[in-house]
């Protein structure tokens, strides 16, 4: 995803941002009677309508309990639910149905690995290490972890441009090295980490890696067999599917050896008290009722993007990003906040004298949709020595028009607020 | 605003009240608030201290509160201009007021001029934390008076 | 709860049972052609229209993340989302939002006690004590707990009929107990555990309880303070509500104690690789983006039951439970599992030299969806000595002709499988 | 079941799905798979050992595995009715057959008649683990005879 790279793709001139936006009604509402302009994308995404009525249509009709259930509707929930987990495999690449675990979302599964992986492989004076640029998500399970080890938490440092400091990285993977967790697409600053090539070096010291691909999955296609991680977690929220359904992906061979996560029913292969046996890969690490309507409703979200031209979507965000930085590094006063080469279609900024969320505010007040402030990654604003950000993060589904206003408000903004 | 104020709170608020239904839209009350935060005086540097820091998730706020007369008076700095114009509404609500009737106060008109959903009162800034402040230092105000 | 209690209710004649169904589109659907006769209700309950319109609305209309955003949408979705906590609070008469933690349902609710309260109070040669029909999500966390801390997981002894030994369990009730885990309605028997006396029994011997309140929120009106349980927690599904979604009640004193569960977005105050600090009661236990969407429809299953008269909808449930209970036992070689006198709306039964699989599938190619097995409740099991049970559980919308349909099956069934 | 078969595990497929061509209804052939297992043979109770046990979650089933004249003979039992008519299908389809054939069975037929769908290959009965435990048997068995 170079930035160069929006030439790397043959122009889709059929790329038809209009009749997209027809399958997200939210892109239709007002915000104080103006119309919505939503850039808010990388803290969580609109749903096509097809997801949205997965939902309603698995309630009124199906909705039952799965996997134990002999009856009807228990069938053909579980014959949904089930297709589902096939279906995240080859969106993934992933070599087995078993390697998918359905959790909450991104934060679950990294925890869930934390729990598991983590104090099965880490002991005292261990190293995990993770980059300067995480979401708190990938930082804090890992000081959980540590503190309870007495293990270290390494950090891989990073320039001002927002990009990891390579050489660093590799003088990083040490023989206490007991895993890497990293992000693979930066929601603050929008770089993209060369994930595949940080996997292959810390192979080479036979240290695992974990990949928060959060920010990754909607914009580009993953590859877990080629990127070859270890682990991999996103959430649906993120990727046009509903709140409180992600996935953890986890090689056959580590999750086979992990101790269970959470304990209760579909986990177990049988219980007493005497003795309690769990049950395979992946429902051992699956407890309690799953979130059956919104996996189902996952899989929809899935069918959604792979029924997209992919790659003319990615286009046409990178598009919006690089027109977007174009026009506002020509603002007085405002500085962008990342900017990699390598870059996913996020754009944040500070304009020097004014508070973010004053800003953020009266972009509001035009109907503009903008997050503001640290983004839960922290540590890299402290590493940039600011409060927050301005951020405006795009779907394909936005338009060069939107931007314009974006870019109007800002100015406006301006003007106010000096 | 250094002026101990005969006007009750709920007057004040009254007023305020009044002065918001000017404005039919949301944009128009954030740009009245905008101008009062850049109106409130600067606070002496000397009270930009940590311990008058009240940190929100987006913004800081400083308070300074001291007693003149019987009434308390606060003054406030925030590096957000609008969570200053809210200070300058809370300051001119509550400075220069009892401390019973600081600590009896509702602070209705927050509801009413529609703050409260224009997160006002949610975790992005610290005007919550803020109102907290001012009532545990007219608590502490009254206990040091009668005990 | 008595089965005598029937009576102890005005007989509600304006209960109308037909008027409710509407609200239930599943119950409208067939099963092979034949109407669905909706008999699973403990496994999870059906929705009515209110809860999936919420769902797709809020999709529609809202669809933002919560909490830091400044927008327009994030401030509406915000709102909706945090008054569902103070709808929860009433519903269950918490003393404080701050008590009310959003789960993903009741195993996630009681392996979060776990794994934090359970943690830090628990050491080697203490017990933690459950009852004899614990649902496998109240025995397996207990049992990972007492396994890392060499404790000991004790059990309440309970009669052939299904209920606990109360003198066993006041002797059982140690200085080394360290928690009593107790279920307040059980899934596979119905009993009805004397939950408040237990739970001052504990307390005089200040040992803190949980409650399992699974079976329990949908059928009645649950007072948190009134009970003075430490813990209490439920699923969203089994109560008119969404998957994914449940609840854990805490007293604040213990949850000001307890450790962070997962790590992650909201659940901190501030991240630094040098030093984090953990967000206030309750955000300090959801890490990561809520589950907003069903937490925002299980208010409105709260709505919704609230709106109902509840004591003439348990009056109705018990009344189906006790026909069923009364004919099924008119049947020979038929025997009922769980005939405790304080009962939920729950048949379980056994028949002699039929496999309760066989059976349950024969009722579902008549359309009757009820379940069969051992609900994972495999310790019930093995002390009454069967293998499983053929279960049949109520809801208000259920009805007389459909408990005759039934029991019509059932001697059917046993026909063509003798 | 205790001759060897000259026909083909295709052409025995073949023939329960014009078989159960006959059924509109799921309760038909429920009720075909019941009678077929009230007429499966009851395994020996010398093979109905724990070794040869699979354990489903609602069933169990006894699978007894011999070798006859370059064939392999399946016997079986359950305690489920429903899964007895299960496993007489899948004996009437593998056993007599050689291991190599065994080992390539698709068992399409299982699809076709629609009981994948009823919960045949489910966690709710053992029908699954038994098809591979009968693969395992056929693997074992050409195994022996190769090396
Ligand atoms: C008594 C009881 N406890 C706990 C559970 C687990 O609930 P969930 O699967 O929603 O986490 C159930 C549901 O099956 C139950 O009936
Ligand atoms: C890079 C990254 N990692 C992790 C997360 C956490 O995801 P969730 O809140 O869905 O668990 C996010 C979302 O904010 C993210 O952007």
């Amino acid at each position: 995803m170079k930035s160069s790279h929006a030439s790397a793709f043959p122009a889709h001139h059929t790329f038809d941002v209009a009749e997209l936006r027809k399958d997200f009604p939210v892109l239709h509402q007002k915000a104080y009677g103006k119309p919505l302009v939503y850039f808010d994308n990388a803290a969580t995404s609109q749903k096509p309508s097809s997801v949205i009525h997965a939902l309603s249509e698995y309630y009124s009709t199906t909705n039952a309990n799965i996997h134990r259930g002999v009856h009807y509707l228990s069938q053909k929930a579980s014959q949904a639910f089930d297709d589902v987990r096939a279906k995240v495999q080859q969106f993934i690449h992933a070599g087995s149905e078993k390697e998918i675990i359905f959790v909450r979302g991104t934060t679950e599964g990294i925890n869930l690995v934390a729990a598991t992986f983590g104090r099965m492989s880490v002991s005292a004076g261990d190293e995990i290490l993770v980059s300067a640029m995480e979401h708190h998500s990938n930082i804090v399970p890992w000081q959980l972890l540590c503190e309870e080890k007495k293990a270290v938490l390494k950090v891989i440092p990073m320039s001002d441009e927002g990009v990891l400091d390579m050489e660093a990285y590799i003088s990083l993977l040490s023989s206490r090295t007991r895993l890497v967790s990293v992000v693979h697409t930066s929601n603050s600053l929008g770089t993209i980490n060369p994930v595949k090539d940080m996997i292959r070096l810390a192979h080479q010291k036979g240290i695992p890696v974990l990949v928060d691909a959060a920010q990754a999955v909607v914009h580009e296609p993953i590859d877990v067999q080629d990127l070859d991680c270890d682990f991999l977690a996103f959430s649906g929220h993120k990727m046009l599917g509903p709140t409180g359904v992600g996935v953890l992906y986890g090689k056959l061979d580590h999750l086979e050896k992990m101790p269970p996560y959470q304990g209760g029913g579909e986990m177990i292969h049988s219980v007493s008290f005497a003795k309690t046996t769990f049950n395979e890969v992946p429902y051992k690490f699956e407890a309690g009722t799953p979130n059956i309507a919104d996996v189902i409703a996952l899989g929809v979200a899935i069918d959604y993007l792979q029924s997209m031209d992919r790659s003319a979507a990615l286009n046409h965000e990178l598009g919006l990003m690089e027109y977007a930085s174009l026009e506002l590094s020509k603002i007085n006063g405002l500085r962008l906040i990342g900017t990699s080469t390598n870059k996913s279609a996020v754009v944040s900024f500070v304009i020097d004298g004014l508070n973010a969320l004053d800003v953020g505010m009266y972009l509001d007040t035009l109907g503009i949709a903008v997050r503001t402030g640290h983004h839960c990654t922290e540590p890299v604003m402290q590493r940039m020595g600011i409060p927050g950000t301005i951020r405006a993060s795009f779907m394909f589904y936005n338009t060069y028009q939107e931007v314009e206003q974006l870019i109007t408000g800002v100015k406006k903004a301006i003007e106010l607020l000096k | 605003m250094n002026n101990i104020t005969d006007v009750s709170i709920s007057e004040i608020e009254q007023e305020i009240i009044s002065e918001f239904e000017l404005f039919e839209e949301w944009s128009e009350k954030y740009e009245y608030i905008i101008e009062l935060g850049q109106k409130l005086p600067a606070l002496d540097a000397i009270h930009k201290k940590e311990e008058n820091k009240i940190k929100g998730c987006q913004s800081s706020v400083w308070l300074h509160s001291s007693t003149q007369n019987g009434v308390i008076r606060f003054e406030a700095d925030s590096d957000s201009t609008f969570v200053k114009g809210e200070i300058a509404l809370l300051i001119r609500v509550l400075s220069g007021q009892k401390a019973e009737d600081i600590l009896q106060a509702e602070l209705g008109f927050i509801d009413v001029i529609g703050l409260r959903q224009h997160l006002a009162l949610t975790r992005a800034n610290g005007l919550a934390s803020m109102i907290k402040q001012m009532k545990l230092y007219a608590l502490a105000h009254q206990s040091q008076h009668t005990s």
